[in-house]
């Protein structure tokens, strides 16, 4: 292998450049290599920001990773700055041995990679048809998450036997605090310290986080610092005046997974489609286990054709979903709807106001959602009514 | 799956055994049954003096929603019926009155969380309680009787029993 | 949802703290959500670059996914500024009808998403101690790649019989051309344009590349502007005067498929080990289908100990490997070395020097790297000689 | 794996033909058995002259490895000898003489690719080969000569035979 070196000066004048050359106008080398990376400046994906949150550009995206980058935040009291060194994880109340850990302990243990969605409850907004992807659902994300699991830990410090509950406390200044069920500890929860391949960002909890696959994104604490164990849930502000929704003549509370829901985001506003041959693409997702089926109906729900998903399909992740699709310029809806693997199919709006009532409040809604397919290619949402 | 060919230890001796003074510095939270409730007391005419001191510059003059008033802060008074309500409040939705405690106590004022004192915490909490007419103003509200404050939307909750499978609930 | 609204003044002076307050140092909130993400400030994981390449920190990373700012590079002349709405792909030569694709057009095709591994195949580097595994073998890194199959295009511009080799060319400054067996264009090949989520990075060939799974990372041809299809190759110079080495008295030609091979990233130096429980981790991959099994040696080759591969294994994908190791603090040397579908071993360097000779170059060496455990812990590459 | 419920059609009608002139234009590579190689000529002597003015700022007086000096670029020239060569150059292991037409006129100079006249390229590839000691100082280089050129390392070019499995070779 050769290099150019520093020392080449710009020897070739450009009056070199001769009419019967072969190609397009004067070319010359770009920039060498880099230390970091960056996006063409074509590209140009961005979060939505509120004060409190920041969606994903679902509409945006190819494939099932979302770029760390653009991962979705909510915050209750913005991002701490934690010195990796400094910060420690104490787990106590029901346990033979409380202990602290540095994250230098926590990276010592037998560690997992595993690749699954975090959502936010709310995350859902309808009301005019000029909506993206993005703000109807963009509180959802995925990454690919290493670190170790929660039940690691437990074994270290001896979970007694009625601790049924966890208390997950983060480090931020809200130091937001989510009661879990102990056997979700046991089962598939994780502290992770990794995300999509190096160090977690700190919107999503560097340097910790606590990890609850499929479970509401509030729950799995970012910044963690403490683990107390319950023989009873600690009914924190987040599991009583949040989280929690009306339903019917009362309020439902720990609904903790997240329902199937898929949303096809291309096409999708503001993109326009063009007649012919087309593909619907979209992502899929469960927090009750695997996609098993996505279908998609392009005559606004006369007729729904299975989609293909994208294997790997991956249990409580984002699953990738496609349909081959010939438009031929007439007006239509497009949709899609995802079965999970324990046979719950996503519901439309109207299912969900017919059991709970109008008065449903925000949390937990996964409605099939339409677009609106104008002749001239354009692409709306199709908002609808919760009366 | 392949696994290891290097059986678990019983412990993987990393990390250390938490003091009790650690534990005790950070163990701030506050159970129904009152449990983590510190010393201390309030009353609602105290906690009314904290509240527009510390509070009402961004939940309002009194913590109840003002007409052409955008708070920047949720609204934390109102009357105590559920069914109708515009907005949860802690009258017509909170379930206890230990969560009012430990919210305030661990993340409020927004922009200098646990910068009150354990009597300031415990005051405003009556203040709050009391402007959502649920105790009385001379109430003293402590450890002992804050756990017994019965909440008016308590009865309202249900647990989610939804496990997945065909139907939509 | 309630939103704080940029109205609230700093109303809390700071001498509201009293003297029994709970916790730790005065709290306030940190930065709100904003349109873009970024490291922490203590992570600061780059490549290395020199004036051709750049290579991917192995050692810093977790997980399976390269951040795709820290993708390696191998450059024959810089990175190109491509506008996208400009940039077309022509397929020509041996086929029934030539054509041109814009990107979007190439959106439109049936999309396939795929993670796997690209790696240059002068990927070795040795000579001292104090070499990361960034310097040893950072030419590797991997993706979640989406795009079209090449074999979608070659339907749609129909291939004749006799078209056994395809030219695939580059719209960088050194139009970078190599020659690709067609079936490779059947089987697997793909034209990707989306890397990691979002449009693929300007230095991994903005804003197409090709994609052989498994093949060395030169043929993967970036900026990607032509195909020619042809009944024999094309021998361009990267073919013949490069990625061509000396094996026995022969030269050896057309090596596509980048051999078994794995490091364990951690502990690796400069990291330090402390006695007791570590994780020994690293990366394994084969060009040839899928890793079936990473074994690790805690005493110098002596025995080999079957490591934990992180599921799901995908084919052509580095795969995580992991094995428990209680270091008693005695001076030893660990290795890995893998096994893939086809029953290859990763060999030592001295196999291959045994059957290639010592003049064998720079390309296609996949030896077995060890690292030397100091009694203080250091973690020490343990260089071998080609003689 | 499930799969579309839509069959894929024999065309998806997307992108268009691509024009004669278009192809023209890009097709720019040279095989081996000389197609792609355009009208034109040159021989060793013009050529010098090129490679003096165009080429030697970085790779060297004449090509050759020059003792003491680092090169910014490979060295080209050499003897023809494979066994012990020090550097691969085009005279001790390039195998077809082609590539260098090709690679010089869509790769070099470094800097302004792409910039030199058809003349060039085959004056400067009659350069290279003659300092190679492969063809003679007066040999007219075209798209006749050119693929009739024996590289000696031609000989030396095998094909990996690997297939995986447990061999290593
Ligand atoms: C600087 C602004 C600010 C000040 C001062 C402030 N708060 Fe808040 N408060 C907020 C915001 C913003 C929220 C919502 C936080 C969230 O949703 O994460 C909130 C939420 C609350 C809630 C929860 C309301 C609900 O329905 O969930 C309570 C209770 C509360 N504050 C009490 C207080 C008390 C008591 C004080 C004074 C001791 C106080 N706040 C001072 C901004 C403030
Ligand atoms: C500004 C510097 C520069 C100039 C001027 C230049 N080259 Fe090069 N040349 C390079 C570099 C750098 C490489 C190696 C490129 C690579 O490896 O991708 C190279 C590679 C080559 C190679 C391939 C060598 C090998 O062994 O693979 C040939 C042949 C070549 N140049 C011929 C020429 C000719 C003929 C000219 C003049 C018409 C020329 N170069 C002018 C920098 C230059
Ligand atoms: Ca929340
Ligand atoms: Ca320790
Ligand atoms: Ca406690
Ligand atoms: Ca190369
Ligand atoms: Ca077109
Ligand atoms: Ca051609
Ligand atoms: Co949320
Ligand atoms: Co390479």
């Amino acid at each position: 292998q050769t290099s150019l070196g520093k020392t080449i000066q710009p020897v070739l004048p450009a009056s070199w450049r001769k009419s019967d050359t072969p190609a397009d106008d004067l070319i010359t080398p770009g920039p060498g290599p880099s230390k970091l990376g960056g996006r063409s400046p074509y590209e140009k994906p961005v979060r939505l920001p509120s004060d409190i949150s920041s969606r994903t550009p679902l509409q945006d995206l190819l494939g099932t990773i979302t770029p760390s980058d653009l991962h979705y935040e909510r915050h209750h009291a913005g991002v701490p700055n934690i010195d990796p060194e400094k910060h420690e994880l104490l787990i106590h109340g029901m346990v033979n041995k409380p202990m602290k850990f540095t994250l230098r302990d926590l990276k010592r243990f037998p560690s997992v990679t595993r690749t699954c969605f975090l959502e936010c409850s709310g995350n859902f907004r309808s009301g005019k048809e000029t909506m993206t992807a993005q703000e109807i659902c963009g509180l959802t994300s995925q990454s690919e998450w290493t670190g170790v699991m929660l039940s690691t830990l437990f074994r270290e410090v001896g979970i007694k036997p009625k601790a049924n509950w966890f208390l997950a406390e983060g480090a931020d200044a809200a130091y937001l605090t989510r009661s879990i069920p102990t056997s979700k500890g046991w089962d598939d929860a994780m502290i992770v310290y990794g995300q999509n391949g190096e160090a977690i960002r700190p919107e999503q909890g560097y340097p910790i986080r606590l990890l609850l696959p499929g479970w509401e994104g509030n729950m799995n604490v970012k910044w963690l610092r403490r683990i107390e164990l319950s023989d009873q849930p600690f009914m924190t502000r987040e599991e009583t005046s949040k989280y929690t929704y009306a339903v019917k003549d009362k309020i439902r509370q720990f609904s903790f997974e997240m329902d199937a829901r898929s949303i096809i985001t291309s096409p999708s506003y503001p993109a326009k489609v063009e007649p012919g041959w087309n593909e619907i693409r979209g992502l899929a997702w469960t927090g009750r286990g695997k996609v098993t089926k996505v279908e998609v109906t392009i005559d606004a729900g006369r007729t729904w054709q299975l989609a293909q998903l994208q294997e790997p399909v991956l249990s409580k992740a984002h699953t990738y979903f496609r349909l081959l699709w010939y438009w031929d310029g007439s007006v239509t809806e497009i949709a899609s709807r995802v079965t999970d693997e324990t046979g719950y199919t996503q519901p439309t709006l109207k299912q969900l106001v017919d059991y709970r009532g109008a008065d449903m409040g925000g949390y937990h809604l996964n409605p099939i959602t339409s677009w609106l397919i104008k002749r001239d290619g354009s692409v709306l949402f199709k908002p609808e009514s919760r009366k | 799956p392949l696994t290891d060919t290097v059986p678990w230890p019983t412990t993987f001796n990393l990390g250390r055994a938490a003091t009790a003074a650690e534990i005790k510095s950070w163990d701030i939270d506050v159970s129904p049954n009152g449990r983590g409730l510190p010393a201390g007391q309030g009353t609602a005419i105290t906690g009314k003096i904290v509240y527009q001191t510390k509070c009402a510059a961004c939940h309002g003059k009194t913590g109840e929603a003002e007409a052409g008033v955008k708070l920047p802060a949720p609204v934390l008074v109102s009357d105590t019926v559920f069914v109708g309500r515009k907005t949860n409040t802690i009258g017509n939705y909170w379930p206890y009155a230990t969560t009012i405690f430990d919210y305030v106590r661990r993340a409020m004022p927004y922009h200098a969380p646990q910068s009150l004192t354990n009597n300031e915490v415990y005051a405003v909490t009556a203040y709050l309680l009391n402007a959502n007419r649920i105790v009385k103003a001379d109430a003293v509200i402590n450890a002992n009787t804050l756990p017994r404050v019965v909440m008016p939307a308590r009865k309202y909750y249900v647990d989610d029993d939804r496990k997945g499978g065909a139907e939509v609930k």
